[in-house]
């Protein structure tokens, strides 16, 4: 029945091929590396070529500025002190109503989950409510919480509250049923089941809701900053907006992307050590 | 209360402007330090943000018009009144496109009625809807005959900047605003100023109390010691305005955010004109201020112009 | 045997029947208290605003109901207020319609070449986390007074989100499939036609439904910045006249747009019948 | 039948489903099932897909509630979820943030067994699985065949007396399976619980039980139930050649031969 | 072994993969694997998972090219996507947006056949494993089954000669497959084509192929070759009862069993 044993190779042909597929996948790698690295230097100083040498073809300087004039601007800025208080403040409005949208939101998910009738009756009030242009909310926050941090923390708190709710909300409806159940009949109830089960389940959407909601938080401290403010980064903005000083707006700007990606970094550096299970997952 | 007891720290709702150099100056000199006082600028949007502020007790003083505090009154709000004068005319100054003030071949030197009919047609920039330069214009083009909301085009673009801009860029036609701006816009040669605002070319808008600081009615009746305080050193810093320009126009160039030194100096030195001398109200002028408003329709009924009503002296020391 | 047979069918019914009408009973006993409680919570709501307005609080702050009821009457026969509400459809529209194509025509070609997707992500990130509120009063100079700065900050808030749906949408189609499709004797053309462009296409959906109401917002944010036209400027009027009122209802139409325009996507779904549940992702991630 | 002394019983039970969507039918899952378990006993399910198998098991987990008829489960009524099964299902529903080890100790936690017991005897039977050496690895880390080993041993470290398992080895190759059934009947020698265990594959179904039961499609209903007398242990790799094999085999498919047929 | 008239071959092919990541070791999934098959021949490959019997199946579709070594389909190398083949893959890998019956067709369409030639085609083949009636449904209407039936006929349709199919009954249930074993029979029996068949059921093995190859596990070798001289056409419901089944699947099994112990 048997017509052949096919054993024995030569040990010689294995390791000669198995070197030669590395080397060439090592060596594709290192290309695409080398392209993509160089692709985004390229890419980025044509741009900022663009800017500085191109824009002003098209329209005046004045209303674009220009890499160096923003730089120069950013740097006088750091030198004479004046961007760590703004930094400061829009960093600790945004902050505590990220905080505690991120808080409240959470409190009121779990609180949908658990009594799914209040969920289906709030459902048509939350969508309202989600698509109220908060710019229009913000004269309004300025009148009934003041001048001071207080609207600006809400505003944040509330751009970040209604996204949080919804993805806990998503998360914890995504958990597989089946492990709910098991768990259940394992003996899990009430708080044990929330904290065993519930939380780490949903987890990872929530914390990818919070990662990408920070930048939401941003614009609502600065929104509210454009109303009133008397120091912040949206003040610094929206100031020299007025007094079309674009460099400046600029200066500001960049210092919001950069805040922003930074926060992003820390909390994806957070995450992976945090919930290190999702480590895998590519969009996690 | 006792003096020693009222509260020593006063939070203002201003935009930056050329007419509050009083206040500039003195937060510079420490004139409030000395009385003890420390004073918060928060700067707003608009002067809504700056009565909401107002009324919901979050600032103690804010640069506002009687005709706000009139509406404000009208809608059941008495909890603010004026308690210091700003400015005895409008200083609202109008300029126009210099390509277009020539195809309408209007100048300064035109008659008033030709200045303002030369509007007709016109994209006019407006600060925001419901602010004096929306209600003001409306009444020039009212005045002669033109119909705002058919005959010209009013778009509102926030800040004197932004106005100035979409001017150079040709995207309005002329717009209004206390100076600087519109003298800009003449300097650098691509507007032409028709109404000069501090020199009350207009008759009915001179003695006329356009702009005063407002407070809230409560705050200053328990803290009357801080409130007289803040008007002493108004008036006190009013008087190094009026006489040394110079030294004045060097000292608010970083409260007006701008780096244009001469023409803060040429606007200070026309603005100083229209300044009040001590802050306080003429009972006359005021009920002339009302009369007028109610007439250009910028009210849109009778105010009460007795004092204590929308205004009080109380704090002024007249 | 046979009328054993026909009892225990009957009993099965019986139970069929019972178990149907115990469910029809809870399904409505539910559906009562999920409007009870809606009704109950929008009633109370206003109550709560209506007693409140005037003793805890001023109108001036926050108006009153019944004002606010009337002024969204009075708008409703004015031929002003219809040509506003025209003004933001037509800029939220052609926004959305830029946004959304510009980021369907950049995903394509990006999603299908690692290299230079990856070049550009970094500069995508950058853009998308700029607040974009914050060019306001720049964007008078660059785009003008009149559509266009409406148009273009809609399509801002509309762009990144289509980009980046559509490239997940067309990464994510198995690979499977793509492969069946190329043994079958498909070429790159008929790979993209048959399977990249239907596979991507639930996602770039989501993409339109979450983007139609920031298209929207990002319209109205245009109009804040400067505009005489549009509800965003009815609303802002009413505050520079210290009507409260007029600014809450100008918030109501604005999310009653939404509401709207988010009904009228809908029949978009039906392209997804084939789909076993038309749940679309990144609804509620944005 | 009505044996008192039963691990777990059904009595006349039946089970309709309304789903949720307007336009689908309520179907009847279970039509007039009575049958019980003796302690120790070793019971397998087969029948056609979605003739109710997990139904079954759902019940007696008490994860649902019989539409008419009673759950029993050593004579008391089973009215809530009953804690006091254990449940393996076709997935492993391990929970994916926790360590493999951790998962292991999960049931044991829950019952509330101190720290260092729970440690012992989680390390005892993921050695008795051959897992040693994996203790620290998240649920995706380990191949199929080492989560299905170690949610089968979650369930069993907590020693519940009846053991519910759904296709437990349904989405592994044969090879494994094979393997899998071996150990799962090792662990089971150790302390003897009654085990209901659903599976599609008779061969499966014969090596492992003492008793098969049948069921008709749906609605489902018992069709036939089969004693295996094969001596244990038992050699499930060489199950086939074992005498009686063939003709169980062949009466088995024929009974589920016939269910398919009728749909 | 260099038959000139083999419909597929592979000469001492070597297939080593380099995953991703910096650190990843590259891995070899085959090699010095060398076999043909004849034309009409039906060759199941068995052997432990991960051994690289998909990697063989890829090879020939030329969706991966070998890293040393040759692939011959019909005399020529293949080198680039070979269009010439029928692949089945594991995952039924239906356009889930299209209807059964346009599945179907797909092969069809993309070889241009007219409109009203296909259809027909499609509908003959649709009837010929009973998914009548269900034309206008979508993939997720079906039953796992249905689907395994509409992905086999869609590559059955357009009489490739040679068909390569890799576990194309994974994830059924047990009497489903074998049902799906003797339609599967039934149509290779129209036009016999070259069938490679990947599976880990030895008993499925065996009732369908005339050859069955073994591989070691990683990397993949051959181990072994099997004749399976069982008549056709064959009942596979009754495999079992066939005087060499036994045989043959000892010896198949004591393969497997050695490689994966060697994991
Ligand atoms: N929660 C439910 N709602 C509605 N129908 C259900 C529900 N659970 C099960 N069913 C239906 O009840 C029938 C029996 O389902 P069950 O899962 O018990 O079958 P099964 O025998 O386990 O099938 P399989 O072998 O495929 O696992 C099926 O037709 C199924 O669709
Ligand atoms: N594209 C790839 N990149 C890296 N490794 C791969 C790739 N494809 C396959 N492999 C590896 O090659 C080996 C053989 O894979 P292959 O899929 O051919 O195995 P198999 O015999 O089909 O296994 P199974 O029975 O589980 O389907 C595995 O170890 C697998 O991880
Ligand atoms: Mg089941
Ligand atoms: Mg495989």
């Amino acid at each position: 029945m048997t017509i052949r044993d096919a054993r024995g190779t030569t040990e010689h042909a294995t390791a000669q091929v198995l070197a030669r597929a590395a080397g060439r996948s090592r060596a594709a790698a290192a290309r695409e590396r080398l392209l993509v690295r160089s692709g985004i230097v390229l890419l980025g100083v044509a741009l900022l070529v663009l800017w500085e040498f191109g824009a002003p073809l098209v329209v005046e300087r004045r209303y674009v500025s220009s890499p160096s004039e923003v730089a120069a601007r950013l740097a006088e800025l750091v030198l004479d002190g004046e961007l760590w208080g703004h930094i400061g403040v829009t960093l600790g409005e945004a902050g505590a109503g990220y905080l505690i949208g991120i808080a409240v939101g959470l409190a009121a998910a779990l609180v949908l989950v658990a009594v799914p009738v209040l969920d289906e009756i709030a459902g048509p009030f939350l969508a309202a409510f989600y698509s109220i242009p908060k710019i229009a909310l913000a004269p309004m926050f300025i009148m009934w919480f003041g001048l001071g941090v207080l609207p600006k923390v809400l505003l944040a708190a509330l751009m970040v509250f209604l996204i949080v709710l919804a993805n806990t909300v998503a998360g914890v409806r995504g958990i597989s049923p089946g492990l709910v159940e098991v768990s259940r009949v394992m003996g899990a109830r009430g708080a044990r089941l929330v904290r065993t089960v519930v939380l780490p389940g949903a987890a990872p959407a929530v914390v990818a809701s919070i990662r990408l909601t920070f930048s939401r938080a941003m614009v609502g401290a600065i929104l509210g900053e454009f109303i009133a403010a008397a120091q912040g980064l949206g003040f610094l903005i929206v100031r020299s907006s007025r007094q079309f000083e674009t460099a400046t707006v600029f200066a500001g700007i960049v210092v919001v992307a950069v805040l922003v990606m930074l926060v992003n970094a820390v909390i994806r550096a957070v995450e992976s050590r945090a919930l290190p299970w999702c480590a895998q997952r590519p969009h996690g | 209360a006792e003096p020693a007891q009222e509260a020593k720290r006063i939070t203002i709702a201003s935009a930056p402007n050329v007419f509050l150099s009083a206040l500039y100056v003195a937060k510079d000199d420490g004139l409030f330090a000395k009385e003890g006082l420390t004073v918060e600028i928060v700067e707003v949007e608009s002067g809504n943000d700056s009565i909401a502020a107002l009324a919901s007790g979050q600032a103690q003083y804010a640069d506002v018009g009687f005709e706000d505090l009139a509406e404000l009154s009208r809608a059941g709000d008495d909890s603010v009144v004026m308690a210091h004068d700003i400015l005895n005319r409008v200083t609202l100054t109008l300029v126009m496109r210099k390509e277009v003030a020539e195809r309408k071949n209007v100048t300064a030197a035109s008659p008033l009625r030709d200045r303002l009919g030369a509007l007709r047609g016109l994209k006019i920039g407006i600060t925001s809807p419901g602010s004096p330069t929306d209600t003001y214009m409306r009444y020039y083009l009212g005045s002669v005959g033109l119909d705002p909301e058919r005959d010209v085009e009013l778009v509102p673009l926030g800040g004197g900047s932004a106005l100035l801009a979409a001017l150079e860029k040709g995207q309005i036609d002329a717009y209004h605003l206390s100076p600087p701006t519109p003298y800009v816009a003449a300097e650098k040669g691509f507007g032409v100023v028709l109404i000069d605002g501090p020199k009350g070319e207009v008759p009915e808008l001179d003695r006329f109390d356009y702009t005063a600081w407002a407070t809230s009615r409560q705050w200053a009746g328990e803290n009357a010691g801080t409130a007289a305080a803040f008007s002493r050193v108004l008036a006190q810093a009013t008087v190094k305005v009026k006489q040394q320009p110079d030294a004045v126009a060097a000292q608010i160039m970083d409260d007006l955010g701008s780096s244009d030194q001469a023409t803060v100096l040429r606007t200070v030195k026309a603005m100083s004109s229209a300044l009040s001398d001590r802050g306080c109200f003429d009972p006359a002028v005021v009920q002339r201020t009302l009369d007028v408003m109610l007439r250009l329709k910028i009210l849109e009924e009778k105010a009460d112009a007795a004092e204590g009503r929308l205004w009080t002296n109380e704090y002024n020391g007249c | 045997m046979v009328r054993a047979e026909a009892a225990r069918m009957s009993a099965g019914e019986r139970v069929l029947g019972e178990q149907v009408a115990r469910h029809a009973r809870r399904r409505r006993a539910r559906r009562a208290v999920v409007w009870a409680g809606r009704i109950g919570l929008a009633a109370g709501a206003v109550a709560a605003w209506d007693l409140a307005s005037g003793t805890l609080v001023r109108p001036f702050f926050v108006s009153t109901p019944s004002a606010v009821a009337e002024r969204l009457a009075e708008w409703a026969v004015s031929a002003d207020f219809w040509f506003h509400a025209r003004f933001t459809l037509t800029s939220t529209a052609l926004g959305f319609l830029a946004g959304a194509l510009l980021g369907v025509l950049l995903a394509w070609p990006l999603a299908l070449r690692r290299v230079a997707y990856r070049v550009v992500e970094p500069y995508f990130l950058i853009a998308y986390s700029v607040p974009a509120v914050a060019l306001g009063p720049v964007f008078i100079l660059w785009f003008g007074i009149g559509l266009a700065p409406k148009i273009v900050l809609a399509a801002y808030f509309v762009f990144f989100v289509v980009f980046i749906n559509t490239v997940e949408g067309i990464r994510q189609v198995p690979q499977g499939l793509i492969d069946v499709t190329r043994v079958l004797g498909g070429d790159r053309w008929v790979t993209m036609r048959s399977v990249l462009l239907p596979g991507a296409l639930p996602y770039v959906l989501a993409a339109f439904r979450v983007t139609l109401p920031a298209a929207m917002i990002g319209a109205v944010v245009g109009e804040f910045i400067a505009s005489n036209r549009g509800i965003g400027y009815l609303t802002r009027a009413a505050a520079g006249r210290y009507q409260t009122a007029g600014v809450i209802a100008g918030t109501i139409v604005l999310a009653a747009i939404v509401l709207l325009l988010s009904l009228a996507l809908r029949p978009l779904s039906r392209v997804l019948r084939w789909r076993p549940e038309v749940r679309l992702r990144g609804e509620e991630v944005s | 039948m009505a044996d008192q002394a039963a691990a777990v019983r059904l009595e006349a039970v039946y089970k309709a489903f309304v789903p949720r969507g307007r336009s689908a039918q309520p179907l009847l899952a279970l039509e007039d099932v009575s049958f019980d378990a003796r302690p120790g006993e070793f019971v397998s399910l087969v029948g056609p897909s979605g003739c109710g198998k997990s139904t079954v098991l759902n019940l007696l987990a008490g994860l649902i509630q019989p539409s008419a008829g009673r759950v029993v489960h050593h004579g008391r009524p089973v009215t809530g979820i009953n804690t006091e099964v254990g449940y393996i299902t076709q997935d492993d529903n391990l929970l994916p943030w926790r360590s493999m080890l951790r998962n292991v100790e999960y049931g044991l936690e829950l019952r509330r067994v101190p720290k260092a017991e729970r440690r012992r005897r989680a390390q005892e039977f993921v050695e008795l699985v051959g897992l040693k050496g994996f203790e620290n690895h998240y649920p995706h880390e380990l191949s199929g065949g080492m989560r299905k080993r170690a949610g089968i041993v979650r369930t069993l470290a907590y020693d519940s007396d009846v053991v519910l398992m759904d296709e437990p080895f349904g989405p592994l190759d044969a090879q494994t399976r094979v393997i899998l059934q071996d150990e799962l009947l090792k662990l089971w020698e150790l302390k003897r619980p009654t085990v209901l265990f659903v599976t599609h594959d008779l061969v499966e179904a014969i090596a492992l039980s003492d008793r098969i039961i049948t069921f008709t499609c749906r609605p489902g209903r018992i069709k036939r139930e089969y004693e295996v007398r094969l001596p244990r242990p038992r050699d499930v790799f060489h199950i086939h050649d074992v005498p009686q094999f063939r003709q169980l085999y062949d009466a088995l498919w024929d009974d589920i031969r016939m269910e398919i047929a009728a749909t």
